[in-house]
């Protein structure tokens, strides 16, 4: 089993979650993080003061799917996700070794 | 003349509305303005500089500002603790009212001045110093002041004018912002992060609703004066806040709610000295005035000049006021309260009081505050420490933090 | 009858009141109602309505509605720029009121009804936009409407009453919101996800608060239809609320705080054109009905017809309006006014006066509405681009966050 | 004597002032020191009493309270539903006030007096039974000690003094609190985890301002004994909140904001009943006391007992409304109101029966409550299932959450 | 060393920290996360117009432990976390190749 | 490639992240965490009674960087982030199979 977590751009995580349950994901976990990266980060004026945000916000999604599912789930939330503007942030996969549902106790592909 | 109710009832309603501006609104406005990890903190040093200033004022504030002239200079102390004053008595300085009430209203001003200035130290300053400079401060610059111009003093035989606290509250309390901002020294992250502008709109709107009391309760009584006194107010603050909003727009693109929010309070501050003196046009002017001038100053003179006034005490309230006290000289309307500005008649007779007192009440809070702060650093310590700084003073000096949330 | 101190109390009082109800009242009710990333926009929407409401108020605005009546139709212009007024001068429309006062008092009006309608908008329109709409319709719709009904125009002399508002002020907004919302199309998040309760919470209780001098100071003076209108006011408000939330405890088995807080504002807005007439026994069936009716508008109508009125200012303000002028015909009462409803052996007198003057409110309302906005429409455009309505709108158009956290 | 205008405008604006504490003040106050969670349940408890006693208090309370004697015990039904009064006539308790008014002032208290218990059921108590306990409460203990001390009864007959509430409001709330939150027992997680700060920084701000009008409004017309009471409640409050403070730096070494807040609102309560009564040197020294004795409650009392009153109503109301009417017989100056404590000369006179005054409302307190509380478990139960307490009475009973960020 | 992530219900998280410290863990990293699952998410109502809320809170537990301690730990946060109701969560364990106690600089199994 | 996962104390984010882009690291995303460890947690008192807030706020840093990476990242890290106090936090290194930049599709060590 493989871990995909993406970094996207958060108005980008309803057409990620419906990108998802189309290709039948059901589970997934999301987090508020912020992003440092090439997209520079914007500017605020308070009171004519400049105050550069260099960390954006980004949603952080994680699926943990069967191996096989991986390049597809990879390839769906790409597409879902890409506006072509700079900072649309990152996928990474990583290996899973072991899953348990709690509810249940089943474990592995049956638990995911 | 003798007691009047419906005056009583107007300043006792203008007393509560001048209270509710220091505590919640100006807690919530810099409470607002700061960052989250020190909100508390700065609420706090409004709070309790309104405790220690009102203590003051019933010991021996009230008696050195209002109590018998001594020589221009200072009063009296013959009213030490209130001694002497009985509830049903009328108020020598203003026989319609009664002097518990009198007493009361100014006791608003004096607190509320003090707490004025905490906006340029936040974040930085050691609780136990702020303590201490609030008690020094009171006594040696408000009360003094506020007796030369108000209780009888020789800037008011001078002729100058100050309606609402032009000097008395803006003046003192932004220059000694200032030089304080000065000797604090600039915070590690100087900068200002609002840690939350809905609570900035709230303390905006109440003190907005306060200036009713706190311009229109300075007639003393209800009269054309109060009633003018508060229309015009509320008219250079809708102006100073949109104006100010259209320069943010001109020159950054973006017109923000706290450029809109900050034009109010500009606009409020400036009219205050002038508010008994000038009608509705002067009020426009004052208006669009107040936010070209302090936006400058806050802009442009704060970032060439690299004091840390950390929410623009000096360049809102200091500048405000010494600009609302020289634009009376100009716009002052006869009709309005028997005194010409230039603009109706009056010549410079006005400007020349108006500047002398300008001038003696900066240089005065100047070195005063010099003097208060180096003794407070002395015996305390002005600044906590760098990593209290860092951490936030919530956690640091109070063992707080603003909003708790449970998983 | 000559100035009256007490009365210029009360309505300076009222005059503070009601200016609280529009900032900060409605803009944290409204603001506390709109999602977080746009509720800097709301705010100042507000605020920018009544800045730019009050000074055409005093441009034009009064004068078109108070002063010297031009066929029923318009007031004349003598008034312009508060020609000729002076601070001593008593108002023509209440002589025991200082004239300035009157201005003010009836000034925050003007400048709130254009505020409500912002609820309609949020979250979508573009902030240029809303200040040309604010300008076109505060002189085309609400100065008209105003001296039609309180001005001395024909619809006063038809006999149409409206003690505080219920046409002039929550009619025309109300309508003209819906009217607005329709031709400004659905948000893309077309739902409502409040992003501060408690925010809402103060909202709601400073407008109550507020409410007090907008009905009770309707009357212009302290005396007992003062006193009564406030009482009948609030009674109406805390039967609303509570009716509210029972319904909703009925219907999905949850009675919620925005219910209790919406049906509040529900029965404050109905009591309204009826609070200077009605009886103690009629406020309450009022704030039951009001809590009804603006529920089936609000649940039912609004999800039936899929438009947008995002905050429900037409479910809220323009039925609760329409409703309250009814009422009255109903239930007004001799002993507090002199005028009778049908339940008070008035028959239908009072009735069609009523209904002919909110037609003609309502129709006024809507064509000029459709005319502001295509005109707007064509010289800046209505809406926001899709990419900055998601993004949120305090980003996009002002460049700052409602909160921030440092880490 | 018969209607005065001024009297009335102040009367009118104190119960907007005292309408204000209900809603927004205690419901944020209250909401702000709840957990996140379950905070609008905490503010709609507040809301909710406000509605229902507010009802009553029309229905049949205030005939029980003020209605003419009977026994001296009750008061007769003859004001059912506000029966046969005009909005013209005086009210018979004091006429220079219109009746209306009179009824609307004091249905305020009512309404704020329940709503204040509220705060030591928080995080626990099922809404429909808080709502039957509200009901039950105001009429049963609310109303007949209204009665017996300011309608007229037999504590009045055997001289027992209450300004503006220390009995019949903070007595009465803080003993019941502490009675029912014993039967209710202690919350799952029984820990003080504020929600907000910035939130009881508003409420309590807006408590202190409201509170203008509930002790001055007490004198019932604007005369030296409102002013005074206006005057001496303030000077309670900042010292109560200086001091309260200062325990806390000395026994833990930090001073906390909430430490402030609550000094501020033991100063407020304490003062309450003695607030006609005594002068500025008298409200100092209660401040104090009030700090420390409420200090003392909050911190050790509470601790060693281990009753959960979860927002301590009984150790800040209801120990500080106890502690004020006794330091009323030992400050009452005559000066103010011709009442001699003894400190002035009165002995212990005003001592007895304001022991036996307190003795009989705590008791009769007890009692009812218990009745109540066994009453209402029966019928609707008092707590929530235990997944609802920890998951958060917001979602659970209404659905809702306080604060929403999209993403 | 290994990774165990538990996506928990909130309110579990006391029972589960307490379990863990019985197990002997000392160390733990706590994040406030969304998840989507089977467990529908609820409605809320404002105003009568529902508003179905997908996205759950949850909270993320992450300890790292050595291997052996993997299936204890496991067994130690599924009893305290299972309520038996859907949406109970899931746990993941993935491998940890290096660790560093930043105070001291002792790595791997010493910094744990 | 690697995962280097940091969990420090929240104010030394800004040193980090300076100490990073010295040494040539320009993407990263950080999260708000809650931290339970050896470092007692601090004590808070509402109205005299004490609560001990036991999870103290820290920020994770995520840094995916080329496996050869791997040694001068910890050290930067660590340089930056020690106070030499307890609960200047710890630092854990995963393997990461995979990396795909939204933007433009780029994967692995391009995708960094
Ligand atoms: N090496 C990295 N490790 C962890 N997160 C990264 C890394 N590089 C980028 N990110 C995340 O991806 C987001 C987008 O990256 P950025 O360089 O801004 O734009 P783009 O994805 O278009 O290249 C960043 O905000 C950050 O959260
Ligand atoms: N494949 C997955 N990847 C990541 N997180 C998941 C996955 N499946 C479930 N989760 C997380 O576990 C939580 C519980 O899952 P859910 O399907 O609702 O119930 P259950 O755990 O009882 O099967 C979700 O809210 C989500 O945070
Ligand atoms: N085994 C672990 N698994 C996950 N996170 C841990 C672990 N041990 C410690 N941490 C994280 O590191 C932080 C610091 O650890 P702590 O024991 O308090 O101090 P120190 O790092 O000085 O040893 C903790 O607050 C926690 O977030």
């Amino acid at each position: 089993m493989k871990k995909i977590e993406a970094v996207i751009k958060p108005f980008k995580l309803e057409d990620v979650k419906e990108a998802l349950l189309k290709y039948g994901i059901t589970g997934m976990t999301i987090t508020e993080v912020k992003g440092y990266g090439r997209q520079q980060g914007h500017t605020e004026f308070y009171r004519g003061a400049e105050y550069v945000v260099e960390f954006l916000p980004k949603i952080k999604i994680e699926v943990v799917v069967r191996a096989e599912d991986v390049d597809g789930v990879i390839k769906a939330i790409a597409q879902a996700a890409r506006t072509g503007k700079i900072g649309d942030g990152k996928i990474f996969v990583s290996n899973i070794e072991k899953v348990v549902r709690i509810r249940t106790g089943e474990t592995d592909e049956e638990a995911i | 003349m003798s007691i009047v109710a419906a005056d009583n009832v107007w300043i006792l309603t203008s007393t509560a509305f001048v209270l509710l501006m220091s505590m919640p609104a100006l807690a919530l406005f810099y409470g607002g303005l700061t960052k989250t990890k020190s909100m508390l903190n700065t609420m706090m040093m409004v709070v309790v500089a309104f405790c220690i200033t009102s203590f003051l004022w019933l010991a021996y504030g009230y008696s050195l500002s209002f109590g018998d002239d001594l020589g221009g200079v200072i009063g009296s102390l013959k009213y030490l603790f209130l001694n002497g004053i009985s509830p049903k008595d009328a108020a020598p300085a203003a026989e319609n009212l009664y002097h518990y009430l009198f007493i009361f209203f100014q006791m608003t001003f004096a607190a509320i001045t003090v707490a004025l200035m905490a906006g340029a130290f936040v974040e930085r300053m050691k609780f136990g110093a702020w303590m201490l400079i609030s008690a020094l401060w009171a006594t040696f610059v408000y009360f003094p002041v506020a007796h030369w111009i108000w209780g009888g003093g020789f800037l008011s035989d001078m002729g100058t004018l100050d309606f609402a606290g032009g000097l008395v509250v803006h003046e003192t309390s932004g220059i000694s912002a200032l030089v304080g901002a000065i000797m604090l020294g600039r915070r590690k992250e100087a900068l200002m992060q609002p840690s939350s502008l809905p609570l900035v709109a709230i303390g905006t709107g109440l003190l907005w609703f306060g200036w009713f009391g706190f311009n229109g309760g300075s007639a003393l009584g209800m009269n054309a004066q109060a009633v003018s006194a508060a229309f015009v107010t509320t008219i250079a603050a809708f102006i100073g806040g949109f104006v100010w909003m259209g320069l943010e727009w001109i020159k950054y693109k973006k017109p923000t709610s706290l450029g809109l929010f900050t034009g109010i309070i500009a606009g409020l501050a400036t009219i205050t000295p002038a508010s008994g003196f000038v009608d509705v046009f002067g009020a426009m002017v004052i208006g669009v005035l107040a936010a070209l001038i302090c936006f400058w100053a806050v802009v442009s003179l704060k970032n060439r000049f690299k004091y840390d006034d950390s929410l623009d005490v000096f360049g809102v309230h200091g500048v405000g006021g010494i600009t609302g006290a020289i634009l009376l000289a100009l716009f002052a309307k006869p009709d309005v309260a028997d005194v010409k500005g230039l603009f109706y008649g009056g010549g410079l007779s006005q400007m020349w009081p108006q500047l002398a007192g300008i001038a003696i009440v900066g240089i005065y809070s100047v070195v005063l505050t010099v003097v208060i702060f180096k003794i407070t650093d002395k015996i305390i310590g002005l600044r906590v420490e760098k990593d209290e700084e860092v951490e936030g003073l919530d956690e640091a000096i109070h063992g707080e933090k603003a909003y708790t949330r449970e998983f």
